[in-house]
């Protein structure tokens, strides 16, 4: 039973984690750099939920919707100022400028909102099922979570796969160059891309926020490089892939604490992150490339 | 002769002789200025550990930009010559009481187990490629960093204890080196700007020789075009495996001086942090340019230092600055007018 | 004739379902010259990929010198002595001209790692001599004005030139050049024509190569091996390959 | 690109060698006062800065109060920032000995404190640490004594203060324990913690780490101490992750009693949390934002109409801080005729004997070793108040 709680919790932290690298895995796959303000994204999502609910008092729908939206708007906008410029430029100016989008993130929250901790309020549930005498408690904040998880999912693949714009973005992942050629309009799909991907961290936010409450300007940094490394673990690129690498880092994560040890768990998911890429070296779902001689 | 002459004005070996000339000439204008005229502590205060920077940062350079394998976790290696360091300074200090020899010893001894970690990692790591790559160094290097904070490691009359996690020692007046997260207390600090600065020398001196050579050669080759090179029969994992290795080594080397500098160290130093510290002053030195790196090191360590006048909105600037300078550096525009100034100043003709 | 440089005995290759190369025999001999022609698509850069093991071959043997190559990788074939130049040119971009060639002399000058270090007279003498070869290669193929000019920004026939001196420096026995002439104008091919046959006279090594200039195969090549859909079409010295019948209706379609 | 930056590094380099050497004591004014340079660094930006704002506010409420009252000693404060990190805080400990810094609050968090403690000691400057709870800052590995002082207790007296605590008033109970393992103050405490609880015989358990990486996600430490059947929860934390894990702990229905200790002080004031979820907390901690006592009240009133926050204990102890290091000056009659060296000495000559009361508590001494010596109070949240636990 107590196996059973561990492994439910170690799922819906699993979920969150999942949510963030569909985004970073999006972004890969399209404009092929690593977004290391992706996490930092999710942080200004929390504080926008956080201040449009207990400061102006909206209902929790609206305040999700505007902490989405704030996100999506921010996303696009750091992505025409910031990375654009750079479109031709090697990946490693992109990765450094991300990092410094990063700490600008995170300098400016810490100016404009403090930098102790706030507590997230619980906007969309609380109370939990309650199996076997008590035995097993499960949040329907988990259940949200997880289900959360499954419909962007779902959603995002049908967008990718049935959509004009969707399959605009499989065209540019694959080739930009030709992408271009058929008429696509390379800027537009990028632009889309990390309007999705923002949105996606919102509302990674609002979950991640009420599972864990706390609300601080540097929350995004620790889930942002494990979500990284869960987009890896599945194979980056592929939006299934960051579901399974999500899903399984989380219940790695926390059956590690449960049964070897609370001290070294980071140590162990890592080791274990570097075992499945040693046996499958593009990650669990990850395509290999072929290079033309 | 003219040969010679020649071979000098070469302008790769020109910009060689820049690099040592730019270390030996600030190495003793500072020193010179030390012992004239009395400078601010602040600046005394910087000149070491901006010297383990500048090395780590060649040393990361060896793997980005000379291997053109990104590395996310060079802090590890620097983790593992700062404490073995540490280790070895501690247990010797009564052995060895000259701080020069103990201080040659340690970093010695942490550059060489920094190497070995280095030569253990880069077997599952050169497996790998791109993003994979870097995706297990960022892992190793949190798991060296976890490892490092769970280490109690003393010595008393009874000899070197050891335990893990949780810390089981009972020493008798004796000394702890590690403490876990505590890490180093109570080192004594015997890095100074002399050895940080011939460190640095013996560091390009490594670089140099290396870059210039028949393994160097593989080593870019490789970066370039990996079937190309394998075509001509440049071993890519050998190559690659050496310029990591001796990066490690580097890197090592680079921790133990660092760590030698200050009487307490804690393992959660060598964090994803500096990691990326490293990344941002090569990336903005240039990957694969020496001379850059070691001056946008510099500069990228004296900046923050410079703007705590303010305050709160330092870290802020810090992060604008970076985004700029990425800009700028990128900029098309920029680099062709930049082109033309030099074509202009240039009194030699086309063909160089 | 005493035993050929290079047998290829029933060599083919699949990619999924896709029998890329079937049943393909060749034979190469010392000092010959031989062209590797067919229509687009035939299959010609695999064969050079399947003899540089870029690719594993599905079946068949590939005997250099007697020697079954199959087993080895890229390295060690290269090491036997085969030497190739690209379709799409695979330059060291960022190194100068003169350190491409040298790369290619990674394995006939050897020093140690320590004489690396401590620049041993065994490091200098060995980076001399480097260095000597290195010119002397690049002056047959006038490159050596430019040597200290980074690969990438050559002008493409440069870059052509300079493949075929980085593979040359490998010191191979055999040396497969992929469209060679590609993008050159007539005068400059005429030049590669020349180097080509000075090339194999002064190493003394035999070619293999895929040409697409037609004048360039019938003027150079003792004979030629014709390609189509990954089988062998024809073989011949170039008058029976221009008055093949089944050769012509294949380029020219049905 | 390369000469931009060598201009940039010429620039650079020059302003740094500018404000060259120490510049003068602070001396006698005009109007018979002396105005004495305070320094102190601490993490102003990055992942601490709640700690570092907390001091740096705290302290400039209490330079205030004292530069515009009567007293003789005013003093001109200035705080840099560390990250808490140990090179910053040396370049910061440089800095503000360019600017000839007299007397110190050291620094704000103890991985910081102690690159630089022996800094301060070598250069005969006096300092007392607000916060730094690690004996490294007071004295070395073997006891010796570094001539800084300390504010708040030291992290292996915390330890023993619980588990006697513990083993005094929670007899039977089974005792879990969580702490952050890569935390030089939450492993201090339950190292010390863990030795003594074994001594005293309390039963422990369960003991759960997190690190500064896993500090959102507490569900397994908490399954696996109610699998224990633990009934008392040790909580060697800071406030921000003991917040999540009462959120976390009554989720899923699991009601032990949650002991902290002095970082569990600021937990009420967090902006948005369920003071209710605090509810039957213990914990051991000098100060009391609500106490009713007319400087606390004071200090309480003046920090939330100058930050908008209510101060936690580390404002508290920094404004203690203060205050000793002036009631310090005033015993001594300092009149800035004295050289760093003297004035250092007579600074520990007077904390080792004087007796201060503030904020933190009444009656505290100092030890020779620096540690302060103060009764730590055990409270508990009732009604959403510190209420007096015994």
């Amino acid at each position: 039973m107590t196996f059973l709680t561990y492994l439910i919790s170690g799922l819906a932290l699993g979920s969150v984690y999942a949510i963030i690298a569909l985004g970073y895995t999006m972004v890969y796959g399209i404009a092929k750099m690593l977004n290391f303000a992706h996490g930092d994204i999710i942080m200004v999502g929390g504080y926008a939920a956080f201040y449009a609910c207990t400061r102006y008092g909206l209902p929790a729908g609206l305040s999700i919707l505007l902490s989405v939206l704030t996100c999506t708007i921010l996303g696009v906008i750091i992505e025409r100022l910031a990375y654009k410029p750079l479109r031709q430029a090697s990946s490693l100016s992109v990765l450094i400028t991300a990092i410094g989008v990063s700490y600008f993130l995170q300098n400016s929250a810490q100016l404009m909102f403090g930098s102790d901790t706030k507590i997230f309020p619980s906007i969309l549930t609380e109370g939990s099922f309650r199996f076997f005498d008590g035995k097993l408690i499960i949040s329907y904040l988990t259940i949200i979570t997880i289900l959360t998880c499954i419909i962007i999912m779902i959603g995002l693949t049908t967008f990718i796969n049935k959509t004009k714009i969707g399959k605009a973005m499989r065209a540019c992942a694959e080739d930009k160059g030709a992408a271009q050629l058929m008429g696509i309009n390379i800027d537009t799909t990028i632009s889309i891309t990390f309007a999705i991907g923002s949105g996606l961290a919102a509302i990674a936010a609002i979950l991640l926020c009420s599972t864990y409450p706390s609300l601080s300007p540097t929350l995004g940094s620790m889930p942002g490089i494990k979500a990284f490394t869960a987009a890896v673990f599945g194979g980056i690129g592929s939006i299934p892939g960051a579901l399974l690498g999500g899903v399984l880092l989380g219940i790695i994560e926390n059956l590690t604490k449960a049964y070897i040890s609370t001290q070294l768990s980071d140590a162990i998911v890592f080791a274990v992150l570097i075992i499945v890429l040693l046996i499958k070296p593009t990650g669990l779902l990850g395509k290999k490339e072929n290079v033309k001689v | 002769m003219k040969t010679i002459i020649n071979e000098l004005l070469h302008h790769r070996n020109r910009s060689r002789m820049l690099s040592f000339a730019l270390i030996i000439g600030s190495y003793l204008i500072i020193e010179f200025l030390m012992h004239s005229i009395r400078i601010s502590r602040l600046f005394t205060s910087m000149l070491v550990p901006c010297c383990c920077y500048i090395i780590l940062a060649l040393s990361l350079n060896l793997v980005v930009g000379f291997s053109g394998e990104l590395s996310l976790g060079h802090a590890g290696f620097m983790a593992v010559g700062a404490f073995t360091a540490i280790i070895v300074s501690g247990l010797s200090a009564k052995m060895i009481p000259d701080p020069v020899i103990r201080l040659f010893i340690s970093v010695l001894s942490g550059s060489i187990l920094s190497g070995l970690t280095g030569l253990l990692i880069s077997v599952p790591v050169l497996k790998l490629s791109g993003d994979y790559l870097a995706i297990v160094t960022l892992a190793f290097g949190q798991i060296i960093k976890s490892l490092i904070t769970n280490i109690y490691l003393g010595f008393d009359s009874n000899g070197l204890q050891l335990s893990f996690v949780t810390n089981e020692l009972n020493l008798e007046q004796g000394k702890m080196l590690l403490s876990g997260p505590m890490g180093a207390t109570d080192t004594a600090k015997i890095s100074n700007f002399s050895s940080g600065a011939l460190l640095i020398v013996i560091t390009l001196f490594v670089i140099y020789s290396l870059i210039d050579s028949k393994y160097g050669r593989a080593i870019m080759a490789a970066r370039d075009d990996r079937i190309a090179a394998e075509s001509i029969g440049i071993d890519i994992l050998r190559s690659k495996t050496l310029a990591f290795v001796a990066s490690s080594i580097l890197a090592g080397a680079a921790g133990a001086l660092y760590a030698l500098n200050y009487s307490t160290l804690q393992p959660a130093k060598f964090d994803f942090n500096t990691s990326i510290l490293a990344l941002v002053y090569v990336v903005f030195g240039g990957l694969g340019n020496i001379n850059g790196t070691i001056i946008a090191t510099t500069v990228l360590y004296v900046l923050p230092e410079l703007l705590r006048s303010l305050q709160d909105y330092r870290m802020l600037i810090y992060a604008i600055v970076l985004i700029i300078v990425m800009q700028l550096g990128s900029s098309v525009r920029l680099k062709r007018s930049m082109e033309k100034l030099k074509n202009r100043f240039s009194k030699k003709g086309v063909i160089r | 004739m005493n035993t050929p440089v290079l047998q290829i005995k029933n060599l083919g290759i699949d990619f999924g379902g896709l029998t890329a190369v079937n049943n393909l025999n060749m034979e190469v001999h010392a000092h010959e010259i031989i062209g590797l022609i067919g229509p687009n698509g035939a299959g010609k850069t695999t064969v050079f990929n399947m003899l540089t093991k870029v690719y594993d071959p599905s079946r068949g043997t590939i005997l250099l010198n007697g020697q079954d190559i199959a087993k080895m990788d890229t390295v060690a074939v290269n090491k036997a002595g085969i030497a190739r130049t690209f379709q799409n040119i695979r330059l060291f971009q960022n190194l100068s001209v003169i350190d491409n060639v040298k790369a290619g002399m990674n394995n006939q000058f050897v020093y140690s790692i320590a004489d690396m270090l401590f620049h041993t007279r065994k490091r200098r003498s060995n980076e001399e001599m480097i260095e000597e070869e290195a010119l002397k290669l690049l002056k047959i193929f006038h490159l050596d004005d430019l040597k200290d000019t980074e690969a990438g920004s050559l002008p493409y026939g440069a870059q052509r030139k300079l493949e075929i001196a980085r593979a040359l420096a490998s010191e191979p026995k055999l040396l497969l050049l992929d469209e060679p002439a590609a993008g050159m104008n007539p005068q400059e091919t005429e030049e590669l024509m020349e180097t080509i046959r000075f090339v194999r006279d002064t190493f003394d090594i035999c070619i293999l190569l895929i040409e697409h200039d037609m004048n360039l195969v019938m003027n150079i090549c003792e004979r030629i091996y014709v390609l189509n859909y990954g089988m062998l079409l024809a073989k011949g010295s170039p008058e029976e390959i221009r008055n093949n019948e089944k050769v012509i209706k294949a380029y020219l379609g049905d | 690109m390369k000469k931009v930056l060598c201009v940039l590094l010429s620039i650079l380099c020059l302003l740094t060698l500018a404000g060259c050497g120490k510049s003068g004591n602070g001396g006698n004014d005009s109007d018979g006062t002396v105005t004495v340079k305070l320094g102190g660094s601490g993490p102003l930006s990055g992942d601490a800065k709640v700690y570092g704002e907390a001091v740096r506010n705290a302290a400039q409420i209490a330079v205030d109060e004292i530069n515009a009252s009567d007293s003789k000693i005013k003093f001109d404060f200035r705080m840099e920032d560390d990250e808490a990190d140990g090179e910053k805080a040396f370049t910061a400990y440089s800095t503000l000995y360019d600017w000839g810094m007299q007397v110190s609050l050291l620094t704000v968090t103890s991985g910081a404190g102690a690159a630089v403690a022996a800094s301060y000691d070598e250069d005969k400057i006096f300092a007392i640490t607000p916060s730094g709870s690690s004996t490294a800052l007071v004295y070395t590995d073997s006891k010796n004594f570094r001539g800084n002082f300390q504010m708040c207790f030291t992290d292996p007296n915390q330890g023993v203060a619980s588990a006697d605590y513990l083993a005094s008033y929670f007899g039977g109970y089974k005792v879990a324990v969580i702490y952050k393992s890569d935390d030089v103050y939450s492993a201090g405490v339950y190292e010390k913690f863990a030795a003594e609880a074994e001594a005293k015989g309390v039963s422990v358990v369960y003991v759960g780490a997190f690190t500064d990486d896993t500090s959102t996600d507490f569900s397994t430490q908490l399954t696996a101490a109610k699998d224990c059947n633990a009934n008392l929860i040790y909580l060697p934390i800071y406030y921000q992750p003991a917040s999540l894990i009462l959120k976390q702990a009554f989720d899923m229905a699991y009601t032990p009693i949650f002991f902290g200790i002095d970082g569990m002080d600021g937990i009420l004031t967090l902006e948005g949390f369920d003071t209710s979820l605090a509810e039957g907390v213990y914990l051991l901690t000098p100060f009391a934002a609500d106490a009713e006592d007319d400087l606390t009240k004071n200090f309480v009133e003046t920090y939330r109409s100058k930050f908008g926050d209510t101060p936690n204990q580390f404002a508290a102890d920094a404004y203690d801080c203060v205050y000793a290091i002036k009631q310090a000056l005033e015993n001594m009659n300092y009149d800035g005729n004295m050289s760093s060296e003297e004035l250092y000495e007579a600074m520990i000559a007077q904390f080792t004997s004087m007796t201060f009361n503030g904020l933190t508590g009444s009656n505290m001494t100092w030890a020779e070793n620096g540690e302060v010596s103060k009764a730590p109070k055990a409270v508990i949240i009732i009604n959403g108040v510190y209420v007096s636990a015994e």
